[in-house]
């Protein structure tokens, strides 16, 4: 908390990173894409990178853009604000993408989470299998914006 | 003056005169039965009251004051709808053990009455090794309970059986040192004899120290022997819902109930005989007047005071303290309880023998 | 009858019962049980005796008690070596613990 | 371990809970502390601002303020209001729409005051009233307006 | 699922606790494994309360979704309202009047303070004690008292809406206000009393259920429980919103990481919540109390996000915005989600009470992780 | 556990885990007798502790001190349901939630009674519409004795609630039939009120 | 004193169904309580005698101490839900003659002993514990220690033997 | 009263428990079905079997206690007799608490007394 706040040079790290990284400014935080694959190779860098060292994860989610699905990471780290976005599309039909869990521990509940809402399959999750939903439910994925619940939705 | 004590003495005079030896004798125990069961009810009704007003005032609320004049019926209401409130057994239960426990449980209260000295001579079976009797008899409590545990076909049943057996076992060991502590100053187990050592004074004025660290290993040993808070792991409500007791329903519930109130009663009660002189009245050495006064207060009143202050503690503790874990609480016993009261009865015996009691 | 045999008798009946329940069960908890039903009909025996015979000794008594200690130092130590022998063959059966191994 | 020690963790532990224990006995003597209202029997202190069930205030004609425009049941979340109009021919030979049923669903409602900021004519308001339990949900059902009862004059 | 961790070998024993069990604060449903009464591992299954509050959501408008955030983490309403209410503003640019700013802000740590106090009831309660439950609750009661004059509601407020909140001030408030904060100051001291000190608490409660720093960061765990760990992470301090950079307050933080560290940094916040309190209670300026707004919100296309610290930790709410009056997409980062995921380590080792007591110093609203 | 809750709620409604059936034997009561039982049951309500959501705060605090239910006798709060009398549902129901809720039901011993407590559990609530997990009233699970509208009800709406409930076990009156129609949709009003 | 014969009988009918019951039931809890069940009327026996000493000690350390051993090591080492196996029949029925035929053997025997002496002084609680410190030839100071070191060494043996149990498993 | 009115406490024990127990058939028609006969375990269906081994670690403490019960007992007719016996009785009590001192300082230090 005392610890001055450095800024992060973010074209600069872009130009580091060991994979193509698109970035976006003009968002209210610095926004990462980045190809799926491509993704586990990014985090370690990111969580390791010594100007970086973004070890705090706070927000893990997906968005279902009906043509396909982004996974979304919110990073910052545990003393400055570096808020970071990574993005990462992924294929709407087979969404498929590695798993953080080993990096950050707290994306092991998140990624469950979005794999029962979204379908997302996280490979290399130590335990991937429903969290919230009964089971039963897997293949429906509520979050997703064409899911359908006649009998338990009523649609106001 | 009446007493207690008369009106038994006249009751059994015209038993006698009425029905002849044989028959008053009979008479007597019927009479005997009729009292214990009656007098269980009555406990229960009014220790859970006190219970609840206890812990109403702690709380800085009420408590129950809406059925009957200031609540009074409340127990009674609860001791019916108890009763009239299905008894279920479970199917995977063990149907024999499952109804024995509770039975087991209530006899071996009704069992630990024997003892008591309600008042001056009022007594069931004065039988000489009265104390030893007591801690005797409480031991077979921890088997209702293993019982109870086990045949429920349940896991918080069985582990929190299993808690409470190590428990009341181990805490017997600290009740029982303590109990000797106050039979080496008396020289005696009988409880009458007990009452009669303190006729100069109650042992927790005359006994020093030792008498007094007594004192509170016994109230907390009793406290943990009848699986009260903080000790009341068993049935540790937020971990183990309700401990052994999970299954238990209805009027076999109340009865698991109505035991553990018993038994603080009856745990109060030898507490008051050890060490605050049972019925004995409050005499301070040859203030005479002051004594005759003390004297003219019924023996009973003298007991049931001292019983019940005796309760309160108990009580106060429970709705003060945390709950000590399973392993703190082993320690506690074998820890410091248990070798404190070695030590202090060591001490206790120097005492006796060099006659430094007052 | 007679108190004495009477309480005799039945101190026979309770060491037989513990006989046939040792040779009847393989289990070494079970053989425990029966042991200690053994051990309480000689107990009974020697009090009865006591009681009965000699009223103004002790001697039966305290053998009696003594025995009850004894009882309860074996039972602790036969469970400890069962324990102990359950957690290296898995079982309490003796015909299963016919070799100790450990 | 040393004996010191170990006589001054009892003592230190018994002085803890003696501690304890005279802060519960000084509740358990002062029963002035004793906060408990007794709800039948007194009545409950209720905040003016309150908010129990939404209720339709009428005047002594029975008029209300309701012009049946819908803006509160489309304010409110999770559809509560249900607004039934009809239509009334003025003096003028005009026909107007107009409040046939307000119909609240008390079962539904969240108190939420939403559908009170929405209304533009002030005609509905939050009661104190908050004894509504019943031995069958239908109940619960509420028509706010009276029957018989118009729109007040003046309200636009 | 439940086969492969169900294994009848000797001393392994699998046990539910919950969804319905006192100690889990409501549907929280674990399946222990335990080897004798020693946990070897905690697996949460939840969604015994998934309101499916995020598909909701998305259909309700900007006004309207507010509403149901009170319903996640009902004890700290105001705050996740306030959370809400900040991101809709800030996607609309709105300038909240300081007055507004000020009312959150006391109303925010009102809400902390009952928060907090229910929770050292409950937490009291866990490992044992009943009688701290009720004198909590006589605390809270006056805070709700309190609430309820200004805001209409004891518990789901609806309070904050976009552009500042909903209703001005009571003429009352101030007064009760200045009149509870010596009260609550005197009854902190007898919490002290009945636990803080208590030898029994301290045994229940010291070396139970460590988590260290960089565990705590890796878990994502926020709030009391991080800060505990000797982790800063108060919102309030990192990213200060509304007023909160005027006030002077300090953010507790102890190291020990254990059950009593969280204990006291919950307690401790009382107290700087109190200050916070007391320091706003007399400066509260004249003004309007809500910004002029459209009566239809719609926001821009985008994707917005505001974080604040709730009474458990970081709350974000994260709107993914099409243009229209509903949002597109709505996730709430919950805090109380991150914190369960670190029982498991926590846990691990421990007996069973233990659990209850670690569960208890977490300080799990249920409904606030499933959503 | 079996596969898929959520099949309870799809589809044509399929009967819950265990049918009632009634067992034989009992049921003597008769004249004076009756009464007082009736007194013994309605001023002995013990609560099972049940809460899952918002409402449970609200419950707490009619427990606590300034409400203080044990004024009526309902605080021995009980954790396990065999020895609760009423089960108050505090909260919202969902999907996954209502076997639980059904099975904690049907643990408890006769007789025993229900207490909707708010919105959500009587109806739904908040989450009525949109939402593909709740319940739409805790009735479609179990029968419910009271209903206690409010989100949350105050604490003196609970006790109103419980006061309901005394009344009615004191009148003798059986409980209503569970309502067969799920998805009663709100929109269809009764007559009695249509009028 | 109202104290029949038949209570005697009684109990020591309840001691031997309690025994037989614990030898030959299968489901081995119970035979843990019909245990406890012998135990407990063989203590009432000697209440009846009027031997309350030996009675309390019979209780206090059969009952409350060795079946509640036997019952935490049944948990440890049995499934209790499962049923013992059964004795072969040949082994069950030649076991319950041969028992039987020893018992009336004995009972024959035991049948021509002198008569009781029923009227007796009782010993008092201080004649045993004299009894029990006293240091001349009937006194029982000695085997009184004797028993303590062997208890001493039973409790030894037992810590021994657990503890290293207690290793094993933990790994 | 002599012993006979320990079988009179029995008696009225049982009669007042199982009369207790019993009088509720009368006044209460349950209802049976599956659920209701199954073990409650927080209201999901139980895992695995109930009647299964566990590991208890407080086995131990009732070995100890056992042993440690016995010389209590003891101690009872010695404790009626010391004040009269005088120093013999103080010794041989000395001798006798310990040789169990021994025994309890022996299992603490194996940490016989730790919970595992
Ligand atoms: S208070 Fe809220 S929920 Fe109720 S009718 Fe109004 S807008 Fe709807
Ligand atoms: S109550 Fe108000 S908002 Fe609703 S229909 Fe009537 S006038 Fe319109
Ligand atoms: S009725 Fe309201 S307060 Fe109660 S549980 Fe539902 S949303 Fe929460």
């Amino acid at each position: 908390m005392n610890e001055p706040q450095t800024a992060v040079d973010w074209e600069a790290v872009v130009a580091h990173a060991p994979v193509p990284v698109q970035l976006i400014s003009g968002t209210p935080w610095p926004e990462l894409h980045v190809e799926a694959p491509n993704w586990p190779d990014l985090a370690q860098f990111l969580r390791t990178a010594p100007e970086l060292q973004l070890d705090y994860l706070f927000c893990l989610t997906c968005v279902d853009w009906k043509t396909h699905l982004t996974m979304v990471y919110h990073l910052n780290h545990s003393r400055q604000e570096r808020v970071v976005v990574v993005k990462s599309q992924l294929d709407r039909d087979q969404p498929q993408i590695a798993s953080v869990a080993g990096i950050w521990r707290t994306a092991e509940f998140h990624e469950r989470e979005v794999f029962e809402m979204f379908g997302v399959q996280f490979l290399g999750h130590p335990d991937l299998r429903l969290l919230i939903l009964p089971e039963g439910w897997e293949g429906r994925n509520p979050l997703r914006k064409d899911y359908e619940d006649p009998v338990n939705m009523i649609r106001l | 003056m009446w007493s207690i004590e008369q009106i038994i003495g006249a009751l059994n005079q015209w038993l006698q005169h009425t029905l002849g030896n044989v028959g008053a004798a009979i008479a007597a125990y019927i009479l005997l039965g009729i009292f214990v069961i009656l007098f269980f009810s009555v406990l229960g009704l009014v220790l859970v009251y006190m219970e609840r007003k206890v812990s109403a005032w702690m709380q800085v609320r009420l408590g129950p004051n809406r059925v009957g004049p200031k609540g009074l019926l409340q127990t009674l209401a609860d001791t019916l709808k108890l009763m009239s409130k299905e008894g279920l057994t479970p199917a995977g239960a063990d149907r024999f053990l499952f109804n024995l426990a509770p039975v087991l449980m209530i006899v071996v209260s009704m069992l630990l009455l024997a003892p008591v000295a309600f008042a001056r001579n009022v007594q069931i079976w004065d039988l000489n090794i009265g104390v030893l009797y007591v801690s005797a008899i409480s031991s077979v409590s921890v088997l209702a309970v293993l019982i109870a545990g086990w045949s429920s076909n349940n896991k918080y049943s069985l582990l929190g059986a299993m808690r409470s057996g190590a428990q009341i076992v181990s805490y017997e060991l600290s009740a029982g040192f303590a109990i000797l502590t106050v039979a080496v100053l008396s020289g005696s187990l009988q409880v009458s004899q007990i009452i009669e050592s303190q006729q100069t004074g109650w042992w927790i004025f005359r006994g020093h120290l030792p008498v007094w660290v007594a004192t509170v290993v016994y109230l907390i040993a009793v406290t943990a022997e009848t699986n009260r808070a903080p000790f009341d792991l068993a049935e540790a409500e937020s971990e183990l819902t309700a401990g052994f007791h999970t299954e238990y329903s209805g009027m076999k519930f109340a009865l698991f109930f109505l035991a553990e109130y018993a038994n603080v009663f009856i745990a109060s009660a030898i507490g008051a005989t050890l060490f605050l002189g049972g019925w004995m009245p409050l005499h301070i050495g040859n203030w005479e007047a002051f004594n005759r006064v003390m004297d003219w207060i019924p023996s009973s009143i003298w007991f049931l005071a001292k019983t019940f202050f005796l309760i309160f503690v108990i009580m106060w503790f429970r709705w003060t303290f945390p709950r000590l874990r399973i392993d703190q609480l082993l320690e506690l016993e074998w820890k410091y309880l248990l070798p404190i009261g070695l030590v202090n009865l060591i001490l206790a015996t120097a005492i006796a023998v060099l006659g430094w009691h007052f | 009858m007679d108190v004495l045999n009477f309480l005799l008798i039945t101190a026979s009946g309770l060491f037989f019962i513990g006989v046939y329940g040792f040779l009847t069960r393989r289990n070494l908890l079970t053989m425990l049980i029966s042991a200690e039903l053994m051990l309480n009909g000689a107990a009974l025996n020697l009090v009865a005796f006591n009681r009965y015979r000699w009223p103004e000794e002790l001697d039966g008594l305290f053998l009696a008690v003594f025995i009850v200690a004894i009882a309860a130092a074996e039972a602790a130590l036969l469970i400890a070596i069962v324990l102990r022998l359950y957690r290296n063959t898995r079982s309490v059966d003796v015909s299963d613990i016919t070799e100790l191994k450990h | 371990m040393t004996l010191r020690n170990y006589l001054r963790n009892i003592f230190q532990g018994l002085r803890s809970l003696w501690t304890g224990m005279r802060r519960t006995g000084y509740y358990f003597v002062h029963h002035k502390e004793i906060i408990t209202q007794q709800y039948p029997d007194e009545p409950p202190r209720l905040a003016e601002r309150f908010r129990g069930e939404v209720v339709m205030p009428h005047n002594e004609s029975n008029e209300h303020r309701c012009t049946g425009c819908t803006a509160c049941e489309l304010a409110c979340p999770n559809g509560t209001i249900k607004i039934i109009t009809k239509y009334e021919v003025t003096p003028e030979g005009k026909k107007k729409k107009a409040l046939d049923q307000f119909i609240y669903h008390l079962e539904l409602c969240t108190l939420c005051n939403l559908c009170i900021v929405a209304c533009p004519t002030d005609a509905i308001k939050m009661s104190q009233a908050f004894e509504h339990s019943v031995l069958d949900r239908r109940e619960l059902i509420k028509i706010l307006n009276k029957p018989g009862s118009r729109l007040m004059d003046g309200v636009e | 699922m439940l086969q492969e961790i169900t294994s009848t070998d000797t001393g392994c024993l699998t046990i539910n606790v919950g969804p319905q069990h006192p100690s889990t604060h409501g549907v929280l449903h674990l399946v222990i494994t335990l080897s004798g009464e020693t946990i070897l591992r905690v697996d949460p299954h939840l969604g015994y309360i998934h309101r499916s509050i995020e598909k909701m959501c998305e259909s309700l408008s900007y006004r309207q979704f507010i509403y149901v955030t009170s319903r996640m983490d009902y004890l700290s309403s105001h705050i996740n309202n306030h959370g809400c209410a900040l991101c809709v503003e800030q996607a609309l640019q709105i300038e909240v009047p300081p007055r507004a700013q000020v009312i959150r802000v006391l109303m925010d740590e009102l809400t902390r303070m009952a928060s907090h106090v229910l929770w050292w009831g409950a937490m009291a309660m866990d490992v044992g004690a009943i009688t701290p439950f009720f004198h909590a609750f006589r605390e809270r009661e006056l805070i709700n008292e309190i609430m309820e004059e200004t805001c209409g509601a004891r518990l789901t407020m609806n309070y904050m809406v976009p552009g500042g909140v909903m209703f001005d001030l009571h003429p009352n408030f101030q007064k009760r206000v200045k009149d509870f904060i010596p009260f609550f100051k005197s009854k902190l001291d007898e919490y002290d009393e009945l636990l803080t000190h208590n030898i029994i608490f301290k045994q229940r409660t010291q070396h139970i259920g460590v988590l260290s720093r960089e565990d705590a960061i890796s878990y994502g765990v926020t709030g009391p429980t991080a800060r505990a760990s000797g982790w800063a992470c108060d919102v309030r301090k990192r990213v200060p919103y509304e007023c909160y950079d005027r006030l002077r307050f300090e953010e507790v933080v102890e190291q020990a990481g254990d059950c009593y560290a969280r204990y006291l940094v919950r307690m401790g916040e009382m107290r700087q919540s109190l200050s916070l309190v007391e320091q706003l209670i007399d400066n509260i300026p004249q003004g309007d109390f809500q910004a002029k707004t459209k009566a239809v919100l719609k926001l821009p296309k985008g994707e917005f996000y505001s974080r604040v610290e709730t009474a458990r930790g970081e709350f974000g709410v994260y709107i993914v915005s099409e243009g229209g009056t509903t949002p597109y997409r709505i996730k709430f980062r919950s805090p109380g989600f991150s914190n369960l995921s670190a029982l498991d380590h926590m846990a691990r080792g421990h007996k069973i009470g233990d659990l209850v007591a670690i569960m208890g110093s977490l300080d799990l609203v249920i409904p606030d992780i499933d959503r | 556990m079996s596969a898929g809750h959520e099949q309870k709620f799809s589809g044509q409604p399929e009967p819950f885990p265990g049918q009632v059936v009634p067992a034989p034997g009992g049921g003597i009561l008769t004249g004076a007798l009756d009464e007082v039982i009736a007194w013994a049951r309605s001023n002995s309500l013990w609560p099972l502790v049940f809460g899952t959501s918002c409402c449970a705060i609200e419950m707490m605090s009619t427990a606590s001190a300034k409400y203080d239910w044990s004024r009526f006798g309902f605080e021995v709060a009980r954790a396990t349901p065999r020895q609760a009398d009423v089960i108050i549902i505090a909260g919202t129901i969902v999907n996954k939630m209502a076997p639980v809720l059904r099975r904690l039901y049907d643990q408890m011993a006769d007789p025993k009674y229900v207490i909707a407590m708010g919105a959500c559990a009587t109806s739904g609530g908040p989450f009525f519409y949109n939402t593909y997990s709740v319940v739409k009233g805790a009735d479609h699970v179990i029968p419910v004795d009271v209903y206690v509208a409010g989100c949350p009800p105050r604490p003196e709406a609970l006790l109103h609630g419980l006061i309901t409930l005394q009344k009615k076990i004191q009148a003798g009156q059986k409980r209503e039939k569970i309502i067969i129609d799920r998805y009663w949709k709100p929109e269809a009003v009764p007559e009695t009120l249509s009028s | 004193m109202l104290q029949p014969d038949w209570i005697l009988y009684i109990l020591a009918l309840m001691a031997l169904a309690g025994g037989v019951m614990a030898v030959t039931t299968r489901r081995i809890f119970r035979a843990a309580v019909y245990l406890l069940f012998s135990l407990t009327a063989l203590a009432g026996i000697y209440f009846w005698m009027h031997y309350e000493f030996m009675a309390a000690v019979q209780i206090i350390i059969y009952v409350g101490g060795i079946v509640v051993l036997i019952i935490f090591s049944l948990f440890l080492t049995h499934q209790t839900g499962q049923p013992l196996p059964e004795p072969a029949p040949l082994q069950r029925w030649g076991a319950a003659v041969l028992a039987a035929a020893a018992w009336v053997g004995m009972a024959v025997l035991l049948l021509d002993l002198p008569p009781a002496l029923r009227e007796a002084a009782m010993p008092t609680m201080s004649d045993i514990g004299s009894a029990l410190l006293s240091v001349n030839e009937t006194g029982m100071a000695l085997p009184f220690e004797v028993i303590t070191l062997l208890l001493l060494a039973a409790m030894v043996g037992c810590i021994v033997l657990a503890l290293k149990d207690r290793t094993a498993l933990n790994t | 009263m002599g012993p006979a009115s320990l079988i009179v406490l029995i008696v009225s024990g049982v009669v007042f428990s199982t009369l207790a127990m019993w009088v509720a058939r009368f006044l209460v028609r349950p209802a049976w079905n599956k659920q209701k006969g199954e073990p409650y375990e927080c209201g999901v269906p139980t895992v695995g079997q109930t009647w299964i081994q566990y590991n208890v670690g407080y086995y131990l403490f009732a070995l100890m206690f056992l042993i440690f019960e016995v010389e209590l007992v003891f101690l009872f007719p010695w404790a009626v007799v010391a004040s009269q016996m005088g120093f013999v009785a103080l010794v041989e009590a000395i001798v006798f608490l310990f040789i169990l001192f021994l025994g309890f300082l022996y299992a603490h230090r194996q940490g016989a007394l730790k919970w595992m």
